[in-house]
């Protein structure tokens, strides 16, 4: 790891010395021990301070679409940064001729306070990246250690009371930080559902049914498009279980119309809530 | 509250049926034009089409007082839109798994292609939703009111 | 805050029986911003509208609720009502008190509490809409027939006869289509050219058809009234301003190419007419075999043509005109079957022929003068057998649906190759025998009359035994095993759609089935119509059939587009999807939804914290959009709303349910 | 005075018959005050609870009218009071700190805040000291002492196995007449607490005031989501917006956390948005903090409690951007 540190650094100098790219997303380390935080800069000397070890929580995927003012931009990317690049291609938000992409094979982060290995990365099927511009190292091939759908096994296999209760518990934790939407590569609109006052989709109080329509109806906007990074669970800074909501609709989808994972391509087909099949699964009769 | 109006004390179920222009509300139109009887407990919300239908609508519905939610449209194959209502299959295929799964029991959430002609499917479809939905009881999704402020119940 | 009016609609016995109108009216009255509620006993009759009018004026009253019967019964009369008025008429809700209320349920309380929420649902809806106008869309009143088949030819002509401009696009070098080759038509046995060329002739001349053969639509823009076709004539290398039609050209060539029209079996020139009663009448160069144009070679046909009307570079000649309606009729080919059929020697046994070169071959103009000659050696086959479903009603090596027209048009053949071969024996394997049709049934029953053998049951193999081709089967109504010898056989093989359809539907947002069949807007009611406002459908393009099923349907088109022409503007429906672009991200997700190619990104400038950017934003064609909305609900940022139906009033009339 | 750690728990089911005892506790895996309750998993032992005690006086909902019209055709205003007599027990120093500028937003400078001021009356406060600070705790830089908190009512400093108990002020005096029977009048070593995380906040209030147009913002807001994590954690935000709902012709007014994070924040009719990205609202954020509310009020409105610190999803740390701006020569 301490080589692709070196290589990062080194290759995010020669991108910016030589004005290929007018910026740089990745990695520097925080203040206290095992935390990284972020950095993007457009200064050849902080390169410097890149670092690249097992804390890099970050999905870096979405910062992209905020550099668009920037022109080019290098950034680094593991499976997940490569996928939410993909999910901003294919929903018209960046250009992939503005975006430079250094793939790194990704090992799987760890919480920088347990030592344990993330939640999401346990999960994640794709921790090299998918789609690069040139790879910094080998890749790590990691596969997945949590079975894709266990979770949300297990909660179908629930009573509906206790589901009911389990996701009520849920929604009433929520303080409607927006962080997942904020994280999410695949919220990218303009204004969000929730900020739309004259329709009124919802209310500004916290509630739990206020909350539970804000929950379900973004698992309804994303869910089909998600890419399971698992960023939305791991900023919810009220540990919430969003995956298992998304990974519901997916699962779902999977099970209802054909085998689905998006952003693993440019090409990829339309999301399976834009199209359908005249033969598609009748239950509605 | 009009239909507690009309039966002092009973609860009765509220229900919305939310019906595309072309072929389910045809078919409730047909029904009465039949004079068939149905519960009065639904209320037709016209829509041009299922496609038309976002999930959003059925989640304010649930959430400030409905007790169930009902979605209708064109049999596949027959929208006057061509496709709509493919649309609209596979987006409340997903949603209603949804809804389920987070714990809203099926019965409250439910979805019917009813034709035109279908006037007599209408009947049974709403007069088996409400009797299920009567069965399952008032549903509280707010456990705290939106407006707790008033009418506490 | 807007003005209400509520009027609530006695319809005599019909709602008051189980509604107490009156209070609902009063309840009316309470709800928010509502300055009026009255009663009516019959709101439709004269008087009962003049009062609508009159209270519209005494109030100031600017949207209104109609708690009348349903919107399907009198939701444009009261459109029409509120024109007459200072109201919009798209300022309206209509409350279903009859037919969904009074009407299914008996008791009156339980009817009136109904149809309160029933009036407040509506008021909170009208109380959200805003004031909507149809625009005037201009009719160009000319019409454009892709095909030049009977069913484009038939649909030209009834619209030039009923006074339009029509222009006529063919892609082969004449009119005619299938039917002209035709040699009969069942059941009556009329000769095909004698009843098509007629008519080919009589559009070609026709003072209101612009015939453009040897031509292909390049593009289309545009929508019902207006669409911009781009059509690409290619070069033919003649002017037919100066061209006589001598023919003399034709005489002089020295290449030979294999003549399609004849099914392969003969030959024709470069230069060429496809057949004798071509319309137009005058020939084209065939570029690739000319060895003028290929080699610089030649040039015999320009030394001898009288008028100089040969120009070796001519060029392809694209034009762009606005049409008002469109009329697909590009019909069919037949499947090939040679590769889907190895067992039957999958081509390499000349004598093993399709349904349509045997109609030339026992065509008088046909390549053997109307003898019926094999290919292979030119002699009079003895044993015909005639096999029907080639490639139809088999989803695994051809297409599942029945094209219809074969069973009559094996039991033709049959019958032509007694008649012609007397000493002759035909057998026909078949499936089913449908007949249906005027006089269908009688025709095969002569047929079997004559001598033909029918055998049920389908050949597993053909193979050739010395100069014969063997064919093996079985009959299953007697399970016997069946081998007979014959000299030649013919295919009755299944209709497909013709190349290109695929992309000239997607052109002009008309659907295809499955099998590539173009889709009409409805199956039973909308026959000729499609998705597409102003493009309609004739002939096999639709599906398979014969001639009177298809100039039946070419007559319907034409109806519906002098209908159409017959307007000088149309009103756009104005409750359609709108954007706004202050949302929208331009992802496109509404533009792949869209059944009507309504919606197209367009890159647009916009002023944002000071400053100018250009971005990608989805934009209507409210000439194309029908108002279904399905690109509202995949617009997760709400950018897209269809106005009389928006977010807003649906989410106000749910919460009216809910609570209040 | 003293009282044993193992009487807390007996101290506060008396405590809470007769009045809402909000207490920190772990339920379902967040840390917060809480109403306590038998069965409550009590946690006096965490450093600071996830969620500040902020909402006990600023409900992140609060109800404030209900109006109407009467059936006469009048109209109706009543003003809700859910205020109701709360202990707020086990609060740090940092956070009583917060609830003094809270106090100073709510109740002073010329306009006070009867929802505020209503609940502020009826809250006694029971404050820890801390004896092992986190790792993220930074409040004496920020001018506080883990082992302080003026404001309290009742101060309980943390010894080994007890807390020595003092009531600071006459509620306090008079509310530990409850607490007699778990009293004992024995000496105990306080243990003194020690932030480990130290900052320069030297100046860095005037510093900042010349640093509106600093190009740092630009360099540190490009990493913020513009999620209102920071701001719902923090003990010291108080940004509400008014809104209300209305059933036909009766509605409810009520107030609810806002975030200066959010875009619609400072949105305007007609999509006017004067700070306009993500630079705006992060330096509104910090400089509301760090400067402005200095000016106003005299106070710094980060009381170091570091909860933003551990939160922030992308660790955008107050602490750092406090140090670079000591070290920077503005």
């Amino acid at each position: 790891m301490s080589d692709i540190q070196e290589a990062m650094r080194s290759r995010a100098k020669e991108l910016l010395e030589s004005g290929e790219v007018n910026a740089v997303i990745g990695w520097e380390a925080g203040r206290f021990e095992n935390q990284t935080t972020p950095l993007i800069t457009s200064q050849a000397a902080k390169t410097q301070r890149l670092v690249f070890n097992e804390y890099c929580v970050n999905n870096l995927g979405k910062y992209p679409r905020d550099l668009t003012a920037k022109g080019k931009v290098a950034i680094f990317a593991r499976g997940c940064e490569s996928r939410a690049i993909i999910r901003l291609l294919s929903d018209e938000v960046i250009k992939r001729e503005n975006v430079y992409i250094i793939g790194i094979g990704c090992p799987g982060m760890r919480d920088r306070t347990t030592g344990e290995l993330l939640k999401k990365c346990a999960e994640c099927r794709h921790g090299d990246p998918v789609i690069y511009d040139e790879m910094l190292g080998e890749p790590q091939a990691k596969p997945a250690t949590q079975e894709r759908f266990a979770e949300i096994q297990k909660i179908e296999a629930l009573p509906r009371a206790e589901r009911e209760a389990y996701f009520t518990n849920a929604f009433s934790k929520c303080i409607r930080c927006y962080a997942c939407r904020n994280v999410c590569p695949c919220c990218t609109c303009r204004q969000c559902f929730v900020d739309q006052r004259r329709e009124g989709w919802l209310g500004k109080q916290n509630n739990i049914a206020e909350n539970r329509f804000y929950g379900l109806t973004r698992v309804m906007h994303v869910g089909d498009r998600c890419i399971e990074c698992g960023e939305c669970e791991r900023v919810c800074p009220m540990d919430l279980p969003l995956m298992s909501l998304n990974r519901k609709v997916i699962y779902d989808i999977n099970n209802l119309f054909g085998e689905y994972e998006t952003a693993l391509s440019l090409d990829e087909p339309p999301s399976a809530l834009t199209t359908y099949k005249v033969d598609d699964v009748e239950e509605f009769m | 509250m009009s239909m507690v109006e009309t039966t002092p004390g009973a609860w009765e179920p509220k229900i919305v049926a939310f019906c595309c222009h072309w072929c389910t509300y045809t078919g409730a139109d047909l029904a009465g034009l039949n004079r068939m009887n149905y519960p009065a407990n639904v209320r037709v919300l016209r829509i041009p089409c299922s496609g038309r239908m976002n999930p959003q609508y059925a989640l304010d519905a649930l959430n400030k007082g409905c007790d169930g939610v009902l979605v209708c449209g064109c049999h596949p194959g027959d929208c006057h839109y061509s496709t709509g209502n493919y649309f609209a299959r596979r987006r409340m295929l997903v949603f209603k798994r949804l809804l389920e799964y987070q714990g809203l029991e099926p019965e409250r959430f439910q979805v019917r292609w009813i034709s035109g002609a279908e006037a007599g499917k209408f009947r049974d479809t709403v007069t088996e939703v409400v009797e299920q939905v009567r069965a399952l009881g008032p549903l509280h999704l707010n456990h705290e009111l939106v407006l707790s402020g008033m009418e506490v119940e | 805050m807007s003005r209400i009016g509520v009027f609530i609609c006695y319809c005599g016995s019909n709602i008051a029986g189980t509604v107490d109108v009156e209070k609902v009216a009063e309840v009316a009255r309470t709800l928010p911003n509502v300055v009026h509620a009255e009663t009516n006993k019959y709101t439709c009759s004269d008087p009962g509208q003049a009062g609508v009018k009159a209270a519209i004026e005494k109030y100031n009253i600017d949207r209104v609720v109609m708690g009348t019967c349903s919107p399907r019964m009198h939701e444009l009369t009261w459109r029409k009502l509120l024109a007459d008025t200072p109201v919009n008429p798209y300022m309206l809700e209509v409350a279903n008190l009859r037919e969904q209320c009074s009407w299914v349920h008996k008791d009156k309380e339980v009817g009136t509490a109904k149809a309160i929420d029933l009036i407040k649902m509506a008021v909170a809806k009208v109380d959200k809409l805003s004031p909507l106008k149809s625009t005037q869309i201009p009719v160009t009143k000319r019409a454009l027939v892709v095909g030049g088949g009977i069913a484009g030819m038939q649909a030209a002509l009834d619209i030039a006869d009923a006074g339009y401009q029509v222009t006529v696009v063919e892609r082969e070098t004449s009119l005619g289509g299938k039917m002209v080759m035709l040699d009969k038509t069942f059941p009556t046995m009329d000769c095909s050219a004698c009843i098509c060329t007629p008519k080919m002739s009589e559009v070609g001349s026709h003072p209101n058809i612009t015939v453009k053969s040897y031509a292909e639509v390049e593009s289309v823009e545009g929508y019902v009234g207006n669409f911009d076709v781009t059509i690409r004539e290619k070069a033919k290398y003649i002017d037919y301003n100066l061209c006589t039609g001598c023919g003399a050209c034709t005489t002089k060539c020295p290449t030979k190419v294999i003549n399609n029209f004849e099914q392969g079996m003969s030959a024709r020139p470069a230069i060429y007419k496809m057949f004798a009663q071509a319309v137009p009448a005058k020939p084209v160069i065939d570029a690739e075999h000319c060895r003028k144009i290929q080699e610089n070679k030649c040039g015999a046909c320009a030394k001898i043509c009288p008028t100089g009307a040969i120009h070796y570079d001519d060029e392809d000649k694209v034009t762009t005109e606005r049409y008002g309606a469109i009329v697909l009729t590009t019909g069919y080919q037949l499947i090939d079957w040679k590769p889907l059929y190895p067992e039957y020697g999958g081509g390499k046994y000349p004598d093993v022929i399709t349904g349509l070169q045997f109609e030339r071959l026992v065509n008088a103009s046909g390549p053997t003068e109307g003898h019926i000659l094999r290919p292979s050696d030119g002699k009079e086959p003895k044993n015909v057998v005639i096999i029907k479903c080639v490639g139809s009603r088999d989803p695994h090596k051809g297409v599942a649906y029945c094209s219809r027209a074969c069973c009559m048009y094996g039991a033709k053949h049959a019958h032509q190759f007694l008649d012609k071969v007397p000493d002759g024996r035909c057998f026909v394997f078949y499936m089913d025998v449908r007949t249906p049709g005027k006089g269908y049934d009688e025709f095969y029953m002569n047929t079997l009359q004559d001598g033909a053998q029918y055998l049920r049951g389908r050949v597993s193999k053909i193979y050739k035994e010395g100069d014969r081709l063997v064919c093996l089967g079985e009959d299953t109504l007697t399970s016997a095993q069946i081998r007979i010898e014959a000299d030649m056989v013919v295919l009755e093989t299944a209709m497909v759609p013709a190349e290109g359809v695929d992309k000239l539907g997607s052109m002009l947002g008309v659907t295809r089935d499955k099998d590539l069949w173009l889709t009409e807007a409805h199956a039973k009611l909308r026959p000729v119509e499609t998705n597409t406002a102003g493009v309609f459908l004739a002939g096999v393009a639709q599906g398979p059939k014969d001639i009177p099923d298809t100039v039946c349907q070419a007559g319907a088109a034409a109806s519906k587009v002098i209908g159409l022409l017959n307007h000088d503007h149309l009103e756009s429906n104005p409750q359609i999807s709108r954007v706004n672009e202050a949302l929208c991200q331009g992802d496109g997700a509404c533009v792949n939804i869209c059944p009507y190619h309504a919606i197209t990104l367009v890159q647009k400038q916009f002023r944002e914290n000071s400053q100018k950017i250009t971005r990608t934003v989805a934009s209507v064609n409210p000439g194309l959009c029908q108002g279904c909305g399905a690109c509202t609900v995949t617009c997760r940022a709400g950018a897209m709303d269809l106005l009389g139906y928006t977010n807003e009033s649906l989410m106000r009339e749910v919460d009216a349910l809910c609570q209040w | 005075m003293i009282i044993k750690k193992d009487r807390m728990g007996a101290l506060l089911g008396t405590l809470a018959q007769h009045k809402t005892v909000f207490v920190p506790a772990l339920i379902d895996g967040v840390s917060k005050f809480a109403p306590y309750r038998e069965g409550l998993d009590v946690r006096f032992d965490l450093h600071n609870t996830k969620l500040p005690p902020k909402d006990l006086l600023f409900p992140q909902t609060q109800k404030m009218y209900r109006y109407g019209e009467t059936a006469e055709g009048g109209h109706y205003v009543e003003q809700f009071d859910e205020s109701s007599e709360r202990v707020l027990f086990g609060v740090r120093p940092c956070d009583m700190r917060s609830i003094n500028l809270l106090d100073d937003v709510f109740l002073t400078k010329g306009f006070v805040d009867e929802f505020y001021e209503a609940q502020r009356k009826k809250l006694l406060t029971v404050c820890i000291t801390c004896a092992a600070p986190a790792e993220t705790c930074f409040c004496e830089s920020m001018g506080l002492s883990p082992n302080e908190a003026p404001d309290a009512d009742i101060l309980l400093k943390s010894c080994e196995d007890c807390y020595k108990v003092t009531a600071q002020t006459q509620k306090g005096e008079a509310a530990l007449a409850d607490w007699r029977d778990f009293l004992e009048d024995t000496q105990a070593q306080v243990l003194p607490g020690k932030t480990s995380l130290r900052l320069n906040f030297e100046g860095v209030p005037q510093k900042l005031s010349r640093m509106y147009e600093d190009p740092i913002w630009d360099e540190i807001s490009t990493k913020c989501l513009n999620c209102g994590t920071c701001t719902f954690v923090c003990p010291t935000c108080y940004c509400f917006d008014i809104s209300q709902e209305n059933k036909m012709k009766e509605g409810v007014r009520f107030r609810c956390w806002d975030s200066c994070m959010f875009s619609e924040y400072t949105a305007m009719a007609g999509w006017h948005n004067p700070r306009p990205t993500k630079k705006e609202r992060v330096r509104n954020r910090f400089m509301h903090k760090l400067c402005f509310f200095e000016e106003r009020y005299g106070k710094t409105l980060c009381v170091g409690c570091g909860r933003c610190v551990e939160c922030c999803p992308v660790a955008l740390d107050i602490t750092r951007l406090i140090d670079d701006i000591g070290a920077s020569d503005a």
